[in-house]
């Protein structure tokens, strides 16, 4: 709602910015807290009253957990991962993204409806047979593995469909005039045209993927193969007092993503709201 | 050089000192065999991953296991047989180990893991606090061992000297609290399984009697409610709690800070008797060869697989520092072990283990420990009554 | 440059019928502007000579060769679409040599053609924009500054300026014209806006419902309309229609309005009933006296030039009348009206039409 | 178009293939595997024998199924349609704001959301822990007794839909702002000519103007509500899973802790159809409010 | 209806002015209208009139109320959107009485007066409707009902009708016009169109840059322009303007042009360099013999009634005349071009204007 000039400096209304604002502030006051906590020394973080700023600072905690864990190489899973998933599942989303919306062949429309359908089906369900499928292709504690069953996003080929259904027809037209193959008009034509959604959707893809914590907790049993978020619960050493130690895991882990966040905010808004069909 | 692959769920204390012993290995056979060790998240998290990569081929080579999970462990088919040939090239014999634990890895007179130290909970206390109350006895340990009254009135008088948690107790962990729960039901001669059967005859009540006690702690404000195992050991550290009730794997915790002198003056006995007898419960971490579906273990890797069995249990007089107590009989008799405190002091208590059922449904993250901590939880902190936990125990582990 | 023919060409989507048996002849260097109601089969009808639409019956024939089964690319016409479809994502340069590179033309040979095209339309500042940084005037020029490259046999227009405001509109209409006084190549141009047609064409074919309504030059359709829908649809402000009786008084014609009023007709008009009379408004005047009936002003449209009164006749139909650009009418006040008589068209209720000249 | 249709279909083929062969690959054929194996008793890996219902027979008096259906239905009230008005709270707060400011509001909500799981996790059991959770003092700070939040059944299930929503408020949000951006100005102007206070603004126009976006958010939700599984399994490691049970879970330790395939592949049919039965009606309630409001 | 005064109002948005010290005041029952070019902030100040955008400095006065810091639903003034802003998931009905409702007016009140709204504009078979299930015109008129609903001091228009297209804009504009002679309310409408502000208004407000340029009945605009901008803005075709020099022959004044052409000037011009001649197409016409000068023509524009040629001069200045729509021009030819002395124009350095009539 986009406030009216007369209306927005009103008292009621500086009350409302003040409540976001503080509520934003409570809302992301956890996160604060778990950073300060983890440069804290272990007896200052068990203390029982609160310290919002560490009387030690101390960075001990993340070189044990960079040190003692192996959260470089989960780190390089992670990033693998990703990017592989990434690669392939837009690239395939693309071409089929744009041969639905594109060109007629029999069964187009079967498979958009097998698509739309898709979306609804948990892939959670299916994560016995995928582990069984994994283990009989022999992928298990591979990065093929953990990939395999996340390389299917159908809302990525909606999306990508539903771009090119409003690329004005022109575009196509011009293009055969001037002889262009379908992979040149895809490739030459839409697919810079739509750049930013081809980046939105990767980015998505990509952070969905390092998020993805079912499927890699499972495939993979080999701790040199763990991704960061899987890695990260395996560093809570069940014994002994390592609040600290646990949370600088945690920052470690989040620390990538939320950085890229920060980083290309705006273009992460946008491709969430892609990624659910609503143009922003 | 062979390889071994070797996992292990040893976090904390003991984790360094497994650690230790690991790269004294390799050191000791550079160039012919060299451990790759994996430390995995105790409990759940390691058994599921172990049967997982068992069933895909995916397993170790050699592995730490809890001996209470070895006959779920059988049912799932995930350990290979150590063999009357594997004890001799390891140079082992049963006549190494003593009864109970030689008796805790076999099942139908074959054995399936070689044990490496039996490991019982016992009582931990801050000396300070104990004197400041007034409980501290001359000869260092705590008064008021000998029965329940004793006991509690030891914690009341802890908390009237203004201690706030006279016992820490890992309230918020279900599995964590069956230690307890057995060990004091075991006190009354009661048992978990008869037969097949669960809390069969007067057990029921035997355990209804144990979780009024202890529910009783919590209601008069005696123990700490709802506390994670973490934040046990922090209380029981920081000097909040004056007692602790938890395994011997947390007595390298204390002589670790103890030797930086960020400890106050603390000691370990065995478990008060609170009913009949004395009695405590005790688990075995053992090594375990994994049955890899679809995969054949080479002669040479087996050997040297071994091998490493073998040096870890001559050696273990090492991990007795982690608290344990060495399984291999040659470390315990040894003038150097019984010199070893605080071990020496709850040492008598071997004579008073008890370790679980051998039932598949037992052990580590075996489905009694889901049960059993689903319904210790809520009657430990006061959210249920004893006797409906108990029904309600009893008939889902009957149903299991 | 080519001449282009149309030969009975049908046209159908699904079961509707788009075209409807439609010959066409564009000579070599014309300049034919299609014009017609929205729906009429304008851009439906170009798009089948580019080949974006495949033409059910009937043959196309540019430059004497056969094209109905040829692909869009291969039958060397350009194209300059309504918004000028050019690749955003590419520099002006990059845009025009596109479809050379696609047929892989030598880039010196892209380059020399570009620089030529770049000269002929003044835009060679911009060859290394991209689109977006472009005004619409200018975009218009690079698409067809694309067009031009090509070397086609024939230029292809689809509505190109309807999407600039009313003041370039009017700029770029006359460059265009001379852009083709230049070139002297073929160019189809597709519109609905009237004004376009009359300024731009050498021909204007007019499209109504599917089929042909009439070809002719500018002024002759505007003339000279073969059908009332024709004399309707060209010219703004709009023909005024009436409703007459034609009789002859004496041996001289004459029309009667509806409300009573004769108008002496010149020549020789079919005579019945049922006719309509088409008057413009230019040929319909206020005069202070005299006049050929009276009604009253109600809205006064002041034009600065002229100004447009609309008028309510006493049967209460409505006109609209020119004066002068000073008039003095004031809404609401009568008015007398003259029609003028060289300048009446009439159109029989069989939709035949007759012209006083 | 003009154009070549034979060639046209082997483009269009070349395309999709990629794409066809991984569905087929890890979403048909374990979909036609997962039901076939709800027929036996296979373990996890390998076959078994062909058992007919008796899987989907078990479940009928299987407390902890129960429980699980229970929970997962539970924590799916918990979260979507509170979730929901949270985030459309938010997001009208957020709105409200412009420039750098909103920017920065904006991140503070939505960056939980790209964090991983397993970090959520953490974060909220160091902040909800018993003993030193910051939670606690200010609990304490307020004369309110400390709730063992993780550990009690009561507020278990509270506890993870809140960390739950918190962890995904983000999303909701951005499709909220999203939506309110596109309802034009002038709409509001002509509200503010026509009298409209604030509330009467958001009843009679925001609201009504936002609910296709609520209902896109709704659906959403509930999709992934019902798959439940990451922080039930995290938040309650050594705590009380039976009582904590959700369909996933469920699925989870039935096939990898206790290896029974079989039993498991049922469960997860279950879950199957409990998911696309939900989708359908959900859609067919959509578009009958649709053709109502027409 | 009322009367509205801006007194010496300011606007500025951070650090830009966009209205600079307006003075403006409009008679109750008046139509004026707001004519610009785009960015002149014509829009602005018709919402510091609504109140939707907040006044710096000055006064704002209706109907003798003292206005600058009322809520915008307290001025009692009712706007109409360019693009409508109907609330899309009301009916028409529900549109029009939301304004109602929130005051509460009673519901009989509101039925009647949407009835009667409802029949004043013909869309009684509308009410029912949500906007998407209406047309462009349609829409535009459930917005005036919403607005006559209110029954409003004022109305406020900002370019209502260019979202329409060209033939129904030219209904529009005369529907509107009809309405307002109804109603005789109080209404400011915006636009860019000239020929919008020419047919509507009673007075047009022409706004450049931020300032009132001229205000007069749309003659007194189109023939005594106050400014060279003005006078370039309104009439289309625009006015030519062309450098010129002043002296006297005799006692009777004449412009030089730059091809050295004279023309004599009725009246009292002012004399020295730098002037510039403004005369409008309709003041310029192709003559057979005699006129003024001669030029090329380039371009000839039929338009049916009447043709423009724009013809280059000798010294290369372009300028558009006008001629018969009959014209016989031929692009290339040679044209004599006369000038209407009773109608030109003369702009001088300092901006001031003269005219010959
Ligand atoms: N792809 C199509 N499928 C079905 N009908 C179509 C298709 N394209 C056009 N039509 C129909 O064909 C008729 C002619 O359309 P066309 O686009 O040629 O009209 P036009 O004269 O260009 O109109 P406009 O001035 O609005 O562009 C219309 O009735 C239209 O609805
Ligand atoms: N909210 C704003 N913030 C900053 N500048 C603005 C704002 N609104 C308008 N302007 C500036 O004020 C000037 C006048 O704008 P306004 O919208 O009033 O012009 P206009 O005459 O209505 O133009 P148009 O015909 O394009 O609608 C423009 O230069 C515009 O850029
Ligand atoms: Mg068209
Ligand atoms: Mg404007």
């Amino acid at each position: 709602m986009t406030a009216l000039a007369a209306q927005r400096w009103n008292f009621w209304g500086g009350v409302l910015t003040v409540v976001t604002i503080v509520c934003a502030v409570l809302w992301a006051f956890p996160l604060y807290w778990a950073v300060v906590s983890s440069i804290k020394p272990e007896h200052e973080v068990v203390r029982p009253y609160i310290e919002l700023w560490p009387e030690t600072l101390t960075f001990e905690h993340y070189i044990h957990a960079i040190t003692a864990t192996q959260i470089g190489t989960w780190y390089i899973n992670s990033i693998a991962v990703g990017v592989g998933v990434t690669v392939i599942c837009v690239f395939t989303s693309m071409l089929s993204g744009y041969a639905i919306s594109q060109l007629r062949f029999p069964g187009r429309t079967a498979l958009w409806w097998l698509i739309l359908a898709s979306f609804m089906v948990p892939g959670q369900a299916l994560i016995i047979n995928h582990f069984v499928l994994v283990a009989d292709l022999g992928l298990i504690n591979t990065w093929a593995g953990i990939m395999l069953p996340q390389l299917i996003h159908p809302v990525l080929i909606i999306v990508y469909k539903q771009f090119f259904d409003q690329v004005p027809r022109d575009f196509r037209e011009a293009a055969v005039m001037d002889n262009a193959s379908e992979f040149t008009i895809l490739f030459k034509v839409y697919l810079p045209m739509n750049w930013g959604v081809t980046t939105a959707l990767s980015i998505v893809c990509f952070i969905w993927t390092w998020n993805a914590f079912l499927w890699p907790f499972l495939s993979v049993t080999r701790t040199e193969m763990m991704t960061v978020t899987v890695g990260i619960t395996q560093v809570n050493d069940a014994f002994g007092i390592y609040y600290a130690r646990e949370l600088s895991a945690a920052v470690l882990a989040g620390l990538p993503v939320a950085l890229a966040y920060l980083l290309f905010q705006r273009k992460v808004t946008e491709a969430i709201t892609l990624s659910a069909g609503i143009k922003g | 050089e062979e390889t071994v692959l070797w996992w292990d769920f040893l976090g904390g204390g003991d984790g360094v000192r497994m650690k230790q012993m690991i790269s004294d290995f390799n050191a000791a056979h550079a160039g012919t065999i060299k451990i790759d060790a994996t430390t995995l998240e105790w409990g759940t998290p390691f058994y599921t991953k172990v049967q997982t990569s068992a069933a895909v081929g995916e397993a170790p080579d050699v592995m730490t296991y809890h001996a209470s999970r070895i006959p779920l462990a059988l049912t799932q088919g995930v350990l290979d047989e150590i063999t009357a040939d594997d004890w001799s090239a390891m140079g082992l014999s049963q006549t190494d180990f003593a009864e109970a634990t030689w008796d805790a890895v076999t099942s139908d007179g074959k054995q399936y893991a070689v044990p490496l130290d039996t490991h019982p909970i016992v009582l931990y206390y801050n000396r300070d606090l104990l004197k400041k109350a007034g409980v501290l006895g001359d000869d260092g340990k705590p008064t008021g061992l000998g029965s329940g009254e004793e006991f509690t009135a030891m914690l009341q008088a802890l908390k009237d000297a203004g201690v706030q948690f006279p016992l820490g107790s890992v309230t918020a962990s279900g599995d964590f609290m069956f230690r307890t729960i057995y060990s004091f039901m075991c006190q009354q001669g009661g048992e978990l399984m008869t037969g097949d059967e669960f809390l069969a005859g007067d057990n029921a009540d035997k355990l209804t009697n144990t979780l009024e006690l202890l529910q009783q702690w919590t209601n008069d404000g005696l123990q700490s409610k709802y506390t994670d195992y973490p934040a046990t050991v922090a209380l029981f550290t920081s000097g909040e709690a004056a007692m602790m009730i938890n395994g011997v794997w947390e007595v390298p915790t204390m002589t670790d800070l103890a030797g930086q002198g960020k400890l106050f003056d603390w000691g370990a006995v065995e478990l008060p008797v609170v009913f009949d007898k004395p009695c405590t419960y005790a688990d075995s971490h053992s090594f375990a060869i994994p049955k890899n579906r679809g995969k054949e273990m080479s002669a040479e890797k087996r050997a040297a697989v071994l091998e490493v069995i073998s040096w870890m249990e001559k050696n273990s007089q090492f991990w007795a520092t982690a608290g344990h107590i060495p399984a291999y009989g040659p470390v315990t008799e040894s003038a150097e072990y019984k010199a070893m405190e605080p071990n020496a002091t709850y040492s008598t208590l071997t004579a008073n283990m008890i370790f679980d059922p051998k039932s598949p449904l037992a052990g580590i993250a075996g489905p009694i420990f889901d049960v059993m901590s689903t319904y210790y939880v809520p009657t430990l902190n006061g959210e249920m009554d004893p006797a409906e936990a108990v029904e309600g125990i009893k008939e889902e582990l009957n149903a299991l | 440059m080519a001449d282009i023919s149309l030969s009975r060409v049908w046209k159908r989507f699904g079961s509707v019928e788009v075209i409807r048996d439609v010959s066409l002849d564009v000579g070599s260097g014309e300049l034919v502007v299609f014009l017609g109601p929205s729906g009429s089969g304008k851009t439906t009808l170009l798009r089948m000579i580019a080949g974006l639409e495949s033409i059910d019956e009937g043959a196309l024939t540019i430059d004497g060769v056969r094209c109905e089964t040829l692909h869009p690319g291969k039958r060397n016409v350009a194209m300059v679409f309504q918004n000028y479809a050019l690749y955003p994502h590419m520099t002006v340069a990059e845009n025009m040599a596109f479809g050379l590179r696609n047929v892989g033309v030598p880039s010196s040979v892209i380059r020399e053609r570009i620089d030529e095209a770049a000269r002929m339309l003044e835009m060679e500042a911009l060859l290394q924009r991209k689109p977006a940084q472009l005004s619409g005037g200018q975009r218009q020029r690079v698409a067809i500054g694309r067009a031009i490259v090509k070397e086609p046999k024939a230029f292809l227009f689809d509505e190109p300026l309807s999407n600039l405001d009313a003041a370039l509109r009017a700029r770029t209409r006359v460059e265009l014209a001379e852009l083709h006084q230049r070139l002297k190549s073929t160019m189809i141009y597709v519109t609905h806006d009237q004004v376009e047609a009359m300024t731009l064409a050498d021909r204007i074919v007019i499209l109504n419902d599917c089929r042909i309504e009439q070809i002719g030059s500018p002024m002759e359709v505007y003339s000279r309309p073969a059908s009332r829908f024709v004399a309707g649809f060209v010219g703004s402000p709009a023909m005024n229609f009436l409703p007459v009786t034609i009789s002859a008084a004496g041996d001289l014609p004459q029309a009667r309005l509806a409300d009573g009023a004769l108008i002496r007709l010149q020549g020789t008009p079919p005579s019945g009933e049922g006719f309509e009379l088409g008057v413009r408004p230019e040929a319909l005047s206020i005069v202070a006296d005299g006049g050929h009936t009276t009604g009253v002003a109600t809205v006064v449209e002041r034009l600065g030039e002229r100004t447009l009164v609309h008028v309510r006749l006493a049967d209460g139909t409505n006109v609209t009348a020119q004066d002068a650009g000073l008039s003095t009418v004031e809404p609401g006040s009568e008015v007398r009206l003259a029609f003028d008589t060289a300048a009446l068209h009439l159109f029989g209720p069989d939709g035949a039409a007759w012209h006083s000249r | 178009m003009l154009k070549d249709r034979r060639r046209d279909i082997l483009v269009a083929l070349m395309m999709i293939a990629p794409f066809l062969a991984i569905y087929l690959l890890v979403f048909v054929y374990p979909t036609i595997q997962m039901f076939r194996v709800s027929f036996t008793d296979a373990p996890l890996i390998g076959d078994g024998e062909w058992v007919g219902l008796a899987n989907y027979a078990r479940l009928d008096n299987d407390p902890l199924f129960r429980r699980a259906v229970w929970n997962t239905f539970y924590f799916v009230a918990l979260t979507v349609v509170p979730g929901t008005l949270i985030a459309l709270a938010i997001a009208l707060g957020v709105a409200r704001l412009t420039g750098r400011l909103q920017a920065i509001v904006l991140a503070f909500f939505f960056l939980p959301y790209i964090l991983p799981v397993s970090v959520v996790y953490l974060i909220w059991d160091w902040t909800l822990n018993f003993q030193f959770g910051i939670a606690m003092h200010v609990l304490d700070w307020l004369g309110i007794d400390r709730v063992p939040v993780t550990k009690s059944a009561r507020w278990f299930m509270p506890a993870i839909a809140w960390v739950t929503i918190w962890w995904t408020a983000g999303f909701s949000i951005l499709l909220f702002l999203a939506g309110l951006r596109t309802i034009p100005v002038e709409i509001y102007e002509a509200a503010a000519l026509d009298s409209a206070n604030r509330w009467t603004v958001f009843r009679r126009i925001t609201w009504p103007l936002l609910s296709p976006v609520t209902a896109l958010v709704l659906t959403i939700q509930l999709i992934l509500q019902l798959k439940i599984f990451d922080q039930v399994y995290l938040f309650s490691q050594g705590g009380r899973p039976n009582d904590n049970m959700v369909l996933v879970y469920y699925i989870f330790q039935r096939a990898f802790q206790q290896n029974q395939g079989g039993r498991a592949a049922a469960v997860a049919v279950t879950l199957f159809v409990l998911v696309v039965v939900v989708s359908v009606l959900k859609f067919q309630l959509l578009r009958y409010a649709e053709r109502r409001r027409q």
